[in-house]
């Protein structure tokens, strides 16, 4: 069986659509999507609120989880670094996990057959 | 057909508007507030008003208007028994109606200041106290014709008897209590926000909409052209101190202020409360201008420097704005206003009556609130606080998804 | 100036207070029930609005102020065609849209009570005979003339007529569509909780406001009184059921529930709807305490013996309490209830008159009902009640974030 | 007792229901939009009605209603300086107060339209120059004295001085300030739907309510009964064009369009404006047909064709449903118009007054934000628009959970 | 220390309450909720808003995570899809990994014992 | 390249702040939280709703993830257990994956070195 891997990247709600577009493009068929709280260099900002300092240290993300076999690991980082990079805070990170293993259960097909997204 | 009539007609109608003020302050309340604690609050507000209403109509209202007992206290009509037919020159079903609203609209101020650490059965109690006795006590001075009505104090649609005393009684409620857990770290104060900024502003323009019934309404007289003027001034002072707000919040704070511009227009409108029949349109604009000011001052003020947490603003909005509206009168009052050569003596009498009415206030509502947190206390526990009460003290939740 | 003008604007204006009452009532099916059939609950609203308003024009009105045939029905004044200058005192204009909008009432209250398994198009259909046929007949039979009102039943601003007839057409409904999914599992009831507290109690309290039309409006003579304290009665039940219900549903289920407690003031304000003009004070009172407890036993008895899924407890609400209110007039009428010396003949003929309007109700929906389950079926798909009418039916959430 | 008391009274209670309508703006344009901007559209509201009133009182109400100079403009009456004890058969106070109320409500229409993407500075400021100019100066021509009036120009409460006014305003502020980011994607326009229909749809009941001020009281007349006459065809036109938008979405897109049966009732609301207190019952439900009908056209047209993005409807329904049925009483009159063998005058006039008024507003609101994109922008930057008005110009965000 | 298993199960919201039943019955105690959106082959569907086209082309899921030990992992993939299967385009997937270690607060158990949910 | 490691820690949200602030202290920079909802021995409550049992199954329970490389696991997780114990049953669980790589966006940093969130 083949490797099969899940990127999680965790970036800016703005820039979702333009990189599920670009995703697709390459071939990236599935993905799940979570709405998230996320702190790390970007350490949240301080607003007031009825002129009181108010602490939001936890500033909305976006976290896509996509499980991949066929299309390249590499790709899917150069599309997400080239979608989403401004160069300033706040860009967001990429972590990779291995997968152990994938079942469709419309077909009940495994592996990295449950992956191919074509009909 | 007779003014008789029409003015029973006009005062049951702006008593309807004041009526649905109820909604206004709940969505206000639940608005600014964590949703965690929605049900609460929800339920505050309706035993508000249904306490607010049973206890006025068997006790409240005889204390208030009853036969004045050395101008202290009403003595008579308790369950409206031996009721006149008309008072006010209104129907008397018309006055009492307008006056059983107003009742529950004084204690309903109370609720949001103490949100979402305070036990809902003290609360409860503390608003069965301040229907039956501090409203219709304070009520009976200024209204009834006790002592401070006898004096020549003027609160036209209860800056004071109203908005002031129920601010005050905030002020009580709010120390007592405490602030919420995570208010205040390392004695620096931390901004909660509210949950839901629409439904917050749903509440101030409904709440708006019904202080067309509670100041016009309150001349009890349609045939004059008073009642339109107390409207019209009742509009400049709301959007001058909405605007005033804005934009001292902008200067302030560097960005316009959701909270406090919604909170501008309650300040503008309790403002012009006491004298809205008899300041003119200017003394409006200057009355708004302060309020809306002086309540976002107040705003940070209480919350950083007294260090009392009053999660929708009710001390500044209510209390200080009610306060301070009372005694313009005594400066702006076309009549006997002091800059209208009125000279200093309805000044002085303005001061002294919100003194005495502010003094009455707080130390009732301390005796309330301080036995409470002696006996059986007033805060809920640790955990409740955390998880929200609706969660443990009603079992639900407010907004349920899955 | 004659009573006339004044009694006719008073009209018109309680018919606007009256016509909010469509806003408390979406709210307060919305709040009640799950987010994924909030669209269909606001489509189901504002169509029984607009079906209402135009059926009762063309034909409702006729059938209920017609010429009178046999006690039975109106025949004439279809389209408004020879219509009278003035009705029941005041002008026809006002007498019209006052009554045109209590029409679309009676059919709301049974949309909240199928909430969430009911086809479209089959409300859709209900509401049009109700609307045409059920409201007007029964509405000819105790207001317009006809053999009721000739007889002597009292039924002063619609507890029968209205809400008796509606909620009595909730229950049909509800049992016809049978309960949503996964209401009943293994013969026991579960609960589905409504998904937006606040917005509910916004709705009962924008009822609230409107019942102030709707009952003292229901005078139509703002000269007298009575008007103002069928206000007062409205008030104080109202209050009185909302205490009620929230101290026992706290006393039988440990917690003071916040659904039961909004009921509580809708059981109330219901109650005291047939009676408001003639009961006094201690009626009132009287009246919203059984209301409101009755109200909490009934929602419990449906819910988990007769098994007859209500989402909004329309049925208790609006059925039970407005069969309830009316036949209380035959006790606590202060000129002819059994317990102010008027004997039993009133009471009977209150009994005997919520029978046979319920009758007429419950036989009449069960006709349309029956004949729709029968043939294009009443009921939408597992699938659709799975993932939710609005998706489906209206291809929109109410609520969208991403 | 005059006429006068009772139609003063009439006159200031209308305005209190219209004021209502400001929240009903407020929540229409807050359920339409994305959450993300929902502080924003508040603040737009609050800050109209703020500016609307002060702008209105110092020089709006004199332009509009002050000394007629050559039929153009008013020039006297400024901050009420010089005012007279009536004015339209009642008490100047009315008077002003309900023309007050309607200016603020012209200019919120345009808020709706640009919502999402306008700058907060240039909002304001638009909204000055409109109620100091636009609004006034065509409120002058038509219902001031001006040579609209003169020719015979009939807009009973605001079908074009309002709506139009502020639909054509609207039209040229989303024209020029630019469809929001993603609404257009290679030339095909894209739905941004709105995140909450439950409010929106409180918001147009609420609207509907208050519309039952805007009509019948601009009468200023309630001893007539053209008074209540206005609200029933108001009544049945809104009622009739929900249910065409209703019927036609259907038919056109395959399910009933929740927004556009919410945008049906405020077409048929805005349609009727113009006349209804001069259209028979039957003119009233065409008018409501057609409206509703060439609404949802209209709706589908500008967002495709035009290509300019309206996330309310507010071109279509004030824009387009406001010139029709300002035109529509040149056929619908039952006294004049052409169906009613009125021949073609009325009908001439009123073409040519929707014209006038209509390249007016247009001309005038190009000049404002013609001139505010070139020097200052009227844009919010992309990253503004991208992570949403509130978070960067109001430090907030609506809903707050965690 | 034996093998500790995450699955993953992403599926259509509606089928949530019956799974969770089902897995309940052959023994698993306890599982974590999220509520996502997904694409993969079901790709989502165009509906009017106001005359124009609404793609919805993320479609609310959601996904159950369940960290087994004792449970075997192929009884748990055999009740997904026989609870989730309808033959329809979106049944879902089910994604499998490998987990380190598990720690239980209360006891601070580690490994399979901080998995025994029972008391 | 070194170990990273990611700790995902369930738990009551109450207990978030605190958590959040301590684990400052440690030295942990990112995180990423998630609301969710849970059971495990904790079994959910029966509310009353208008006089019908409400089943409350799952409560709301939030996660936090947080992926490590220099700090050790060791020290998140006693930093967790000691602001997190109660003794109560729902006190939560912490699950501990290996992670394969991470990419730090905004500079194109990899694997360790994109987890330093010092500027
Ligand atoms: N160590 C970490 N563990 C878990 N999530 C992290 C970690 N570091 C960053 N994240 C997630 O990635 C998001 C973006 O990271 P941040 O450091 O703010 O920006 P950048 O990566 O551009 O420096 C954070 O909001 C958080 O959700
Ligand atoms: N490659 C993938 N990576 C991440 N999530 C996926 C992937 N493929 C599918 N999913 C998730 O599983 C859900 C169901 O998959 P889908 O392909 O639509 O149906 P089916 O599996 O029945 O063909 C998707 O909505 C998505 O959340
Ligand atoms: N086997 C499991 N798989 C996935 N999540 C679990 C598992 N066991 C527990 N959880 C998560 O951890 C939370 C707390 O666990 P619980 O058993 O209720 O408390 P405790 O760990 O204190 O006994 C649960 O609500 C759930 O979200």
């Amino acid at each position: 069986m083949s490797k099969m891997t899940r990127i999680d990247i965790i970036t800016r709600p703005e820039k979702f659509e333009e990189l599920k577009q670009e995703l697709n493009d390459i071939g990236v068929t599935g993905m799940t999507v979570y709405q998230v709280l996320g702190c790390g260099i970007q350490k949240g900002k301080t607003e007031m609120y009825r002129g009181t300092p108010l602490e939001i240290n936890l500033l909305p993300k976006i976290k896509l989880e996509i499980i991949v076999s066929e299309v390249p690991v590499s790709k899917v980082i150069s599309i997400a670094k080239q979608v989403l990079y401004t160069g300033e805070i706040g860009d967001g990170k990429i972590f990779i996990y291995n997968v152990e293993n994938v079942i469709k259960i419309r077909t009940g097909e495994e592996g990295v057959l449950a992956l191919q997204n074509k009909e | 057909m007779t003014d008789y009539i029409v003015n029973s007609m006009w005062v049951f109608i702006a008593s309807v508007l004041v009526f649905l003020m109820h909604a206004g302050f709940s969505m206000v309340e639940v608005g600014f507030t964590q949703s965690k604690n929605a049900v609460n609050i929800i339920m505050k507000n309706f035993v508000t008003v249904a306490i607010g209403v049973i206890a006025y109509f068997i006790v409240g209202f005889a204390f208030m208007y009853g036969k004045d007992a050395g101008g202290i206290i009403g003595t008579n009509m308790f369950f409206l028994i031996n009721k006149p037919d008309s008072m006010g020159g209104v129907m008397f079903e018309s006055f009492f109606f307008f006056q059983a609203i107003f009742a529950a609209t004084c204690v309903t101020i109370v609720s949001g200041a103490v949100a979402g650490r305070t036990k809902f059965s003290a609360y409860v109690i503390f608003a069965i106290f301040a229907v039956v006795v501090i409203y219709p006590l304070i009520g009976h001075w200024i209204w009834g014709g006790g002592f401070l009505s006898k004096l020549g104090f003027i609160d036209f649609a209860g800056g004071t008897a109203v908005h002031a005393v129920g601010g005050f009684c905030a002020l009580v409620g709010a120390k007592l209590v405490g602030p919420r857990k995570g208010k205040y770290k390392e004695g620096r104060a931390k901004a909660i926000p509210g949950h839901n900024i629409p439904l917050a502003a749903l509440g101030v323009l409904i709440l708006w909409f019904g202080w067309f019934g509670f100041n016009p309404g309150s001349t009890l007289d349609i045939t004059s052209p008073t009642t339109m003027h107390a409207a019209i001034t009742t509009l400049l002072s709301g959007a001058v101190a909405t605007l005033a707000a804005l934009v001292f919040s902008k200067v302030k704070y560097g960005k316009p202020d959701a909270g406090l511009t919604l909170n501008g227009a309650l300040a503008g409108l309790v403002g012009i409360t006491a004298g809205a029949s008899m300041v003119d349109y200017f003394g409006a604009i200057i009355i708004g201008l302060i309020c809306g000011i002086m309540m976002v001052i107040s705003v940070q003020f209480i919350d950083q420097k007294v260090k009392i947490d009053d999660p929708v603003g009710a001390i500044s909005v209510h209390g200080l704005c009610g306060a301070l509206g009372t005694i313009f009168v005594g400066l702006f009052s076309v009549t006997d206003g002091l800059f209208y050569g009125g000279g200093l003596s309805l000044l002085g009498i303005q001061v002294f009556g919100v003194l005495i009415c502010g003094a009455t206030a707080i130390s009732l509502s301390m005796v309330v609130f301080g036995i409470m947190k002696k006996t059986k206390g007033i805060r809920i526990t640790k955990e409740m606080e955390d998880s929200g009460i609706d969660k443990i003290e009603h079992g639900i939740s407010a907004y349920i998804s899955l």
